[in-house]
């Protein structure tokens, strides 16, 4: 219709669904549930939609598929839309999460459904059209367009501090993200275009790559988060809804790796060569550092959230590792941690529904009371921990087998994360589930609810799943992330003799 | 001793100074601060008239010319401003226009 | 030219001197006469120049008319004529250093003047006209668009004097010539016709 | 065949575990324990055919698992005698485990999530032992590290046994955590992590140097190190060895089982699958030979003193894992497999009987509230008894083919190296700590007076457990199931058939298995019995060497074991009170080795303590008063403090508005003036 | 020479509004001052006709008629219709507020309108004397509507502050072109640059910087912004909104026409100036803006951060600069004049508010006006992918082709800054509690606020059309 192709659907199908909602009136009871699923029905729509396009996909090749082109802006920037083997699994990892986060937005969330669903429409859109867009500057649009409806997701609906966290994490991401409008620009100024394609394929001029590198960099770290201007995830994980947190754990952290393997590794090879020391030093310590504060936290969500942190440390590492086996840890990481980290952030909610307190303290031996939601937790956080046999190890051991072929100390470090992650994990665990069940307002907890339960159990399985099968998702993206290593190593090369003629 | 453009545009300048210095200095009474604008306005009236007679070309004058006109315009709404304030407030003390600032 | 020195010098002096005397004077009526002093110096340095129909303008039209709406403007306000206060010495040096630095900078740049080589004139001067008449030959035929538009300033400053000085106040009674004018005995005179011994 | 044997469990687990719930308990057993029982059924027929009978090795790949760039990871199940022998071993205790819990658990009211957790172990084991890459068997390995971790702390509301548990899972990982490395740095080397091809990689890295972790290593050595510094984590061994102990937390079938007979043997195991490796790493064998040896020693020494049933034989597993080690360290590979088969059966007969000890005594643990348990569970004691014998070495019972074997192998191998040397006299004298911990503890459980009549016990523990009382202080409700037994009621009473039943064939076990299978494991037939599963340097000659020691090493193990029996029996039997005056003699000894050589204080010392006080300083000192301080909160307030001093340039006076102006504007003329204009 | 008919084809929009102009002063005299009503609806169908006249004569071929004095290319009209619809906009917003507030003079329409036509002669002005007298007609009307409310003292304040100060920076301006004509022997644009050639002598600088003085006082940046807040806060809403609204473009589209036109040669000079106005500006908008309470004040400093804005794109001094700055002032126009709708419609109880704590729970009371009104802010905050954000890149870019990259970094993380502010606004709209309801806002207002919002929001579906006029209005001044 119209020219648009199967992307822009995807990609703007949730505006539709705001639409919608936006011509529902919302006071009464039945208007807020005819709003919820709408909401529901937009989300499983697009995400139908998505495993059409993964039916569609064909997984051997390096180039871009689906591609959308119009003009847009008169000259230079243009409509372009396009998925490879790296974003597809992110297009559709958003498109799966979002009726989770529907669905887990429910019952606790009351007052200003309308607004609540709209804006997680809207931020669908700009999620699954970061993954999508193939022109820099449309990528940008929606990079930064989702700070908009998460900035009102954490305020209107977060806890006691939301508007703390709110303020902190839309500056700070703004802060970042505008170093890398300027890199963009300079880009233009270079090149006079903004198609990515064209970029991937533009030789940059060294020294300009390293500044053009730090200034992506400047926005991918703050968005992952690396250490040390990670403090922001902590803050808005807390204060989030249930939801919030799921999709900010689940999507938005990864869009700077996407950042990362998109931009940073193949447009400035040399740069990134250069700087992956850093890159190496900063994530070792994100993930010693973020293991060891998430140990003492007292705070489910913040716990969680330091781990993520520390989770995000691997990814970064393997994806500047530059060899096959890290970077499709990486990737495979954060497509697992989307999956984990949200689902844990789904239980936190489930208790959180039950108690509204996210004090571990106020915890303990619920195990008693909620038999099948100790089970899920279990599985979470074995995945958290990198279990093998649930999705969490491989990308953790891909990274770290790859990252050990480049670095031997950055992988010895990294693989005390290992230990670490165990240990903040189980003892979360053993302070929230297990232990005796003393405090008497938890005495009247109930298990998971169906709706609880059909939210967690396909959770469950594809964590299982991909620890077991990851094939699915590593096909996808062995060809794309080979072709990025290839124009990698070339290009170094390329740096190499010209050096060497140069004396 | 002859008299060149020099000296005109040394007399323009200390006027010019003068009246910048007036508005800055002037603490009491907004009224002064009106001449001082015609001060400055007088430094660059003999500005251009000098440099026209230097550069043989009237355009200066008809430029000076217009400034005088625009600049009685000027003096009117200025004094008109002024009594508007002074009805409001009964003051026209410089110090006493403070009603807004940060 | 030896005269025309000493009447350079003279001129200027007093226009200095009166400015100075502006910006100082403690009563605002002072100041506007030490303005009016200042322009009609400064007209005479304009004739030394040759701008003759300028230097007429400026003693008609500012000596004239401004410089009398000012004295009006400052007996009408009646404003009291205080003490040169504090702040005025206070910030008097900061000021003076700063006007200093703009005053030398400004000599600086004259210093050095020249007229750029390939400068084109819009108007050269005449060669054979007066300088009125000169002036009036452009001014209405290549200034026209400047000329009205210049009009249209003055009907801005009408229109604007007038909005916010103008008033009508309820209270006030005015004559209306006109009215009274055209009342007639039988408007202005009732005559009644009161009762006797009726009592009130 | 092989995928039934493996998959059955994992069946059992997943019927008890997602159905457990609603179709009962007794189903549960049922189900998990059948499953067993054939998967034990279908092992030993593939023990039959492929290490008895000949059958040629197999690894049937099932599925791919991990692919990426050359690096690719099937799911496979590799069959060959090494894997054979395991299947056996893991599965016969497992299915005897799961019949005796049947009756030892019969009054918990988690039976089905128990018989899952023990089938998911199970399965998890399996894997490990079947594995055909190295990134499965980490799957077993930690697998198995997960199935412990949950049955250590399968009774949740203690808190000393979420304690165990996670104290397990974590110093399993600090092992992990080389054994990662190890698989890594194999990559690195041979671009596979598969075990044919690694293994066929192997001999040409011999003596090749390669250059990690900032200088060059032997190559063969270092992997071989962080290799083995898995199996120290999974086997508890010298310096990682904390964990087992605590461990003992757990359902006594759960020690028997996961801590004695299978998973801790899983790093022996490690050593003799990875032999192709360490054959090339002398270096790494050492080190194997010193850590066992002073593992063997050092928890000897522990066990000398320590009270409660199943510590003592915790640390006599640890002991004994040391002596394995030993083997294989002098590369006496199939030694190092022999003794865990044997060891396999009297130890886990030494834990059920333990346990059908502690079950008699209504859940009490401390052996001195025991005492004349003889004549109330005469089975119990039997069965005890045998598997001491066995443990202690006595000949022809199953320990003493293995154990004597690998002292005489440590001694022939003396004549290579120092080490082994050390080896030798650490095991021997061991071998006499063995025996005297060993009898101490039949003699303090089963003569002597009845202490349970007048102890009333519980009450005494305070005093006597002080040093220790993290570990201890819930034997007064270990199983909170029988709380309701109350104590005055105390009468020790047999277990039932269900728990004797596997008491009974592991006592064959542990009689007959060293003769019956020396032969095969050790003996003349192990050239064929073992094939090619584990190898043999062309310079090792330890099968054959260890035939060629002198008469007073072979006797040596012998009369230290004699030495052992004679001290307990003095001490426990017929001076009961010489323990007492000993330990006030030696007092700095007996607390040191009480408080088993103070690892635990040291390692909160050294670990613990840090990490928390570290990420209570990178969390309040870090995030918060550095980088968030100088990061956004920070620069938010410098931005505020900016804002107000801007604010207060904006006066509202006309005259600083002009001056603003004048000041502007001179700024930027005196800015070309003196900056130059060009 | 050019006939005259040809001359007032070229100058058609001024000549309307100017005997427009006159015809509504007769009006307003002949028909007493009952009230303001129809003289709005005319002065609303004069710009209307001017903005026609402006839309109509885009497409002729540009010419400077008027001796040389006026100039009528893409870039006037692209800019002109900018201050047009300023200037109707405002005219139509305010009618209803100074009703209630008993200040509806029929000769504020006029003012406006005089104003307006001083606007198209500055933005048309192709000489010094010409940029003068548009700059004066436009100044004394809006120094007159300034204290237009005379019987408020705040009012009355503003107006005196403006007026003191403007006058004194058009003595500084003045100053600037006596010195430029005397140093470059000229007045028209053309001639200067002919004048001064690659090699501007410093008599030529000075002049520009007087010059640029003045007009930067029209555009208020610092450090010529002083007034802004205190003007911005004092005079009536509906006027500040004009202020905020029309006279910026005008301001900004003779700046860039002087600096592009009279001196291409003294690139590397101007440039210095104007980063550092920008930097100043972008920084101060951005800084003191926080602290505000008062929403016309905030307004006030973020015009001011806006101006340095868009003079990014002036510093760069390329085509491509002044197509962003085109870009920017229209796209700042629009999110103004919604913004201004927005406060113009804040009364309570028919009492007019202007602190910001006014607006809080906004979403609850008035959910439509609320989302509008945010995304304003974020849109003026420079968020993608409202317009703002566009407006901003396009400068940027432009400042970036230049290597102005110093000052592209500094104030991108300025807009950071200052999306705290707008942040914060819409933090009270959505996150506080309510404060009293509003009132219902007029039709137009409700208008204005919904059509400035929702183009903003949806800029990025069809951009090209306002992209293109942009790059013609660029194009025409080199």
């Amino acid at each position: 219709m119209f020219g648009f192709g199967i992307l822009s659907g995807l990609t703007f199908l949730p505006l539709v669904g705001a639409a919608l909602i936006l011509l529902v009136p919302g006071e009464t009871e039945s208007g807020k549930n005819n709003i919820r699923w709408i909401a529901l029905w937009t989300t499983i729509v697009i995400f139908a939609l998505s495993l059409y396009a993964w039916g569609k996909f064909v997984p051997g090749v390096a180039d871009f598929q689906f591609l959308e082109e119009r003009s847009w802006f008169g000259s230079g920037l243009s409509y372009k839309l396009g998925v490879d083997g790296i974003a597809f699994p992110f297009v559709v990892l958003t498109a799966f999460l979002m009726p989770f986060c529907i669905a887990a937005s429910w019952n606790s969330i009351d007052n200003r459904v309308k607004e609540y669903m709209i804006a997680f429409l809207v931020l669908e859109t700009m999620m699954i059209g970061v993954f999508c867009a193939l022109d820099i500057v449309l990528f940008y649009l929606f990079f930064e367009g989702g700070l908009i409806p998460m900035f009102i997701i954490i305020g209107v609906w977060g806890g006691k501090r939301r508007i703390y966290a709110s303020f902190k994490f839309f500056l700070y991401t703004l802060a970042g993200s505008l170093l890398m409008l300027i890199a963009i620009l300079a880009m233009y100024a270079q090149t006079h275009t903004t198609d990515i394609t064209t970029l991937l394929h533009t030789k940059f001029d060294p020294g300009l790559q390293k500044y053009l590198w730090l200034a992506f960099f400047a926005s991918f770290a703050v968005k992952m988060p690396m250490w040390p201007v990670h403090t922001w995830l902590p803050d808005a994980h807390v204060e989030a809804p249930t939801a919030g947190s799921v999709i900010l754990a689940g999507i938005l952290l990864k869009m700077g790796g996407y950042g990362f393997i998109r931009f940073s590794l193949p447009m400035f090879p040399d740069a990134s060569h250069y700087f992956a020391p850093l890159v190496f030093a900063m994530s070792i310590i994100a993930i010693i550092y973020t293991s060891l504060v998430a140990l003492v936290q007292e705070d489910i969500k913040k716990l969680i959230a330091y781990s993520s942190v520390a989770h995000m440390g691997f990814v970064t590492m393997g994806l500047f590792a530059m060899n096959q086996q890290a970077v499709q840890g990486a990737v495979f990481q954060m497509v697992s941690h989307g999956l984990v980290s949200g689902a844990l952030f789904l239980c936190v909610g489930v208790i959180y529904d039950r108690m509204h307190t996210r004090e571990i303290a106020a915890y303990g031996g619920i195990v008693e009371r909620m038999p099948i939601y100790a089970v899920a937790f279990m599985i979470f956080t074995m995945a958290n921990v990198g279990l093998p046999g649930t999705s969490g190890f491989v990308g953790e051991f891909l990274s770290l087998l790859g990252v050990f072929q480049a670095n031997s100390w950055v992988a010895f470090f990294a693989t005390t994360g290992v230990i670490l992650s165990a240990a903040y994990a189980l003892f979360l665990y053993r302070r929230v589930v297990f232990g005796k069940l003393e405090k008497p307002n938890l005495k009247s907890l109930t298990d998971l609810s169906p709706r609880e339960i059909a939210i967690l159990a396909p959770l469950v399985v594809l964590t299982i799943y991909y620890g077991v099968n990851p094939g699915p998702i590593l096909d996808a993206c062995s060809v794309s992330v080979a072709e990025l290593i290839k124009g990698y190593d070339s290009a170094l090369a390329l740096t190499k003799t010209a050096a060497l003629t140069l004396h | 001793m002859v008299i060149g453009l020099e000296h005109y545009l040394i007399v323009a300048a200390v006027l010019f100074t003068l009246g910048v210095a007036g508005i800055i200095l002037n603490r009491k009474n907004v009224i002064v601060i009106l001449m001082s604008i015609e001060l400055i306005l007088l430094s660059v009236n003999l500005n251009l008239v000098a440099f026209s007679a230097q550069l043989h070309d009237l355009t200066g004058q008809i430029f000076a010319l217009f400034i005088l006109t625009v600049a009685a315009a000027e003096a009117a709404i200025g004094l008109a401003i002024l009594v508007t304030y002074f009805r409001n407030r009964g003051t026209i003390a410089v110090e006493d226009i403070n009603m807004m600032k940060g | 030219m030896t005269l025309a020195a000493a009447f350079f010098y003279l001129f200027s002096i007093v226009t200095i001197a009166s400015a100075v005397m502006v910006i100082s004077a403690r009563n605002p009526v002072h100041s506007v006469l030490f303005l009016i002093l200042a322009f009609v110096n400064a007209a005479g340095l304009f004739l030394l120049t040759g701008a003759e129909f300028l230097a007429m303008i400026l003693v008609v039209v500012y000596v004239g008319a401004v410089a009398v709406l000012f004295l009006f403007v400052v007996m009408m306000l009646d404003v009291d004529f205080a003490e040169l206060k504090q702040g005025f010495l206070q910030y008097l040096p900061v000021g003076m250093l700063v006007g200093l630095v703009v005053l030398v900078e400004l000599i600086t740049v004259i210093g050095v003047w020249s007229v750029a080589p390939q400068a084109a004139l819009n108007t050269p001067t005449p060669a054979n006209l007066s300088n009125t008449e000169a002036i009036g030959r452009v001014l209405y035929t290549q200034y026209v668009y400047l000329f009205q538009a210049a009009g249209f300033v003055l009907l801005t400053a009408m229109i604007g004097a007038i909005v916010l000085t103008l008033q009508h106040r309820k209270n006030v009674r005015r004559q209306n010539i006109a009215e009274q004018n055209a009342r007639t005995r039988a408007s202005a005179i009732e005559v009644k016709k009161v009762p006797s011994r009726a009592g009130v | 065949m092989y995928s039934a044997i493996v998959f059955l469990p994992l069946l059992g687990f997943l019927i008890a575990g997602l159905f457990g719930g609603r179709i009962g308990a007794r189903p549960s057993e049922i189900v998990t324990t059948s499953f067993l029982f054939v998967s034990c059924l279908l092992s030993w027929i593939v023990f039959a055919r492929v290490g008895l009978g000949g059958a040629p090795f197999s690894a049937p790949v099932l599925a791919n698992w991990m692919t990426s760039g050359v690096l690719k990871v099937d799911w496979a199940l590799r069959v060959d005698t090494l894997t054979a022998v395991m299947l056996v071993v893991v599965t016969t205790v497992s299915s005897l485990v799961h019949l005796y819990s049947i009756g030892y658990m019969h009054e918990d009211p988690s039976r089905p999530r128990f018989f899952a957790y023990l089938s998911l172990f199970t399965f998890a084991m399996l894997m490990l032992v079947t594995a055909d890459n190295l990134a499965q068997m980490f799957f077993g390995w930690e697998g198995v590290g997960l199935a412990s971790y949950l049955l250590i702390g399968f009774w949740y509301e203690k808190p000393s046994a979420n304690a165990a548990a996670i104290k397990a899972f974590v110093v399993n990982r600090v092992g992990d955590f080389g054994f990662a490395l190890g698989i890594f740095l194999v990559f690195m080397l041979t671009q596979s992590i598969s075990l044919d091809a690694v293994f066929a990689a192997a001999p040409g890295l011999a003596n090749k140097t390669i250059h990690v972790f900032g200088s060059d290593w032997d190559a063969m050595t270092i992997t071989c190190l962080l290799l083995f510094m898995g199996a120290c984590g999974k086997s508890a061994q010298f310096l990682l060895h904390t964990w087992l102990p605590d461990a003992m937390e757990g359902p006594t079938p759960v020690s028997a089982l996961i801590h004695a007979a299978t998973m801790v043997t899983a790093g022996v195991f490690m050593v003799a699958r990875l032999s192709p490796l360490f054959e090339q790493a002398p270096a790494a064998l050492t080190v194997v030979t010193i850590i066992g040896a002073t593992t063997a020693f050092f928890a000897a020494t522990v066990g000398l003193v320590q009270n409660d049933i199943k510590r003592v034989i915790a640390y006599s597993t640890c002991s004994q894992l040391g002596y394995m080690f030993v083997a294989l360290g002098v590369g006496g590979y199939s030694l190092g497999i022999f003794h865990l088969f044997t060891h396999a059966f009297f130890k886990a007969l030494l834990f059920l009987g333990a346990g059908s000890v502690i079950h008699a005594m209504h859940h009490e643990q401390d052996m001195r509230n025991m005492g004349g348990l003889a004549k109330k569970i005469p089975i119990t004691f039997w069965c005890m008894t045998f598997g001491t014998l066995a443990l202690t070495g006595f000949p022809l019972t199953a320990g003493y083919f293995s154990k004597d074997a690998i002292i005489e192998a440590s001694y022939a191998a003396g004549m290579h190296g120092q080490a082994a040397t050390y080896a030798f006299v650490m095991t021997v004298v061991a071998a006499g700590l063995t025996s005297f911990y060993s009898w101490r503890l039949v003699f303090m459980t089963f003569f002597g007076k009845p202490r349970w009549a007048e102890a009333g016990h519980g009450d005494s523990h305070a005093a006597a457990h002080g040093h220790d009382d993290h570990a201890h202080d819930d034997h007064a409700h270990d199983d909170h199931a029988h709380d309701d037994h109350g104590h005055h009621a105390l009468d020790p009473h047999e277990s039932p058939n269900t728990m004797l039943i596997p008491l009974y064939v592991l006592s064959i076990g542990a009689i007959f298995a060293g003769l019956a299978f020396k032969n095969f494991f050790i003996g003349h037939d192990a050239g064929e019995f073992w094939r090619n599963s584990l190898f043999f340097g062309p310079n090792n000659h330890i099968l054959h060497e260890m035939h060629e020691i002198p008469e007073w090493v072979g006797i040596a193990p012998f009369l230290m074991m004699l030495g052992g029996f004679a001290v307990a029996a003095y001490m426990y039997v017929f001076s009961p009170e010489t323990p007492a005056r000993l330990a006030v003699r030696f007092n700095p000894l007996y607390k040191f080795l009480l408080n088993k050589w103070y690892f635990d204080e040291l390692y909160d010392f050294l670990f613990v303590r840090p990490a928390f006080w570290l990420g209570r300083l990178f969390w309040k000192g870090g995030d918060g008063a550095i980088i968030d301080r100088l990061g956004p909160d920070g620069v938010a307030a410098r931005v505020l403090d900016g804002t107000s001093w801007i604010v207060k340039l904006q006066t509202g006076y006309i005259y600083n508005y002009a001056f603003a102006m004048l000041i502007g504007l001179a700024a930027i003329i005196t800015f070309y003036l003196v900056g130059g204009v060009r | 020479m050019n006939s005259l008919s040809l001359e007032i084809a070229h100058a058609l929009p001024e000549t309307i509004l100017a005997v427009g102009a006159i015809l509504l002063v007769l009006i307003g005299a002949f028909r007493g001052k009952e009230s303001d009503g129809p003289m709005t609806e005319l002065a609303v169908a004069l710009l209307g006709a001017a903005l026609v006249a402006v839309i109509l004569g885009s497409a002729r071929e540009a010419g400077a008629v008027f001796n040389d004095s006026f100039i009528d290319d893409s870039f006037g009209d692209f800019m002109k219709g900018l201050a047009l619809i300023g200037s109707i906009v405002t005219l139509l917003m305010s009618g209803d507020f100074l009703r209630r507030s008993g200040v509806d003079k029929f000769e504020f329409p006029i003012l406006v309108v005089l104003a307006t036509l001083g606007m198209l002669v500055l933005i048309s002005a192709n000489g010094l004397i010409a940029l003068y007298l548009g700059l004066e007609l436009m100044s004394l009307a809006l120094y007159v509507v300034a204290a237009l409310s005379r019987d408020d003292a705040r009012a009355s304040e503003a107006g005196l502050k403006y007026f003191v100060l403007g006058a004194l920076s058009s003595g500084m301006l003045l100053y600037g072109a006596s010195l430029l004509y005397g140093f470059a022997g000229t007045v028209s644009f053309g001639g200067i640059a002919a004048a001064i050639g690659g090699h501007p002598s410093t008599g030529v600088i000075f002049g520009l910087v007087f010059l640029f003085a003045g007009l930067a006082f029209k555009m208020s940046v610092v450090p010529f912004h002083m007034w802004t807040p205190d003007v911005y806060e004092g005079a009536p809403t509906p006027v500040t909104a004009f202020f905020a609204s029309a006279p910026k473009m005008a301001a900004v589209a003779i700046s860039t026409r002087v600096i592009m036109t009279a001196f291409p040669g003294a690139v590397s000079q101007w440039q210095q100036i104007i980063v550092f106005m920008a930097l100043a500006s972008m920084a101060l908008g951005s800084f003191a803006a926080i602290g505000q309470t008062n929403i016309k004040r905030l307004m006030a400093y973020s015009s001011i951060g806006h101006m340095g804005f868009a003079l990014v794109g002036l510093a760069a001094g390329t085509e491509a600069g002044v197509k962003g700055v085109a870009l920017y002032m229209a796209i700042y126009l629009v999110m103004t004049l919604g913004t201004f709708a927005a406060i113009l419609s804040m009364r309570v109880n028919g009492k007019a508010v202007e602190q910001i704590s006014d607006l809080a729970g906004l979403s609850r009371t008035n959910a439509p006006m609320a989302f509008f009104l945010s995304m304003l802010m974020f849109s003026l905050a420079g968020v993608p992918p409202l317009a703002g954000f566009f407006a901003k890149f396009y400068v940027f870019m432009a400042a970036v082709d230049a290597q102005l990259y110093w000052l592209a970094v500094i104030g991108i993380l300025t807009s950071a800054v200052a999306a705290f502010y707008y942040l914060r606004v819409v933090k009270i709209i959505y996150f506080d509690e309510p404060a009293p309801a509003l009132d219902r806002p007029s039709g137009t207002q409700r208008a204005v606020l919904t059509l400035a919002s929702l183009a903003m929001l949806l800029f990025w579906v069809y951009p090209a059309p306002l992209v293109e006029a942009a790059t013609a209005a660029a194009h025409s001044l080199f």
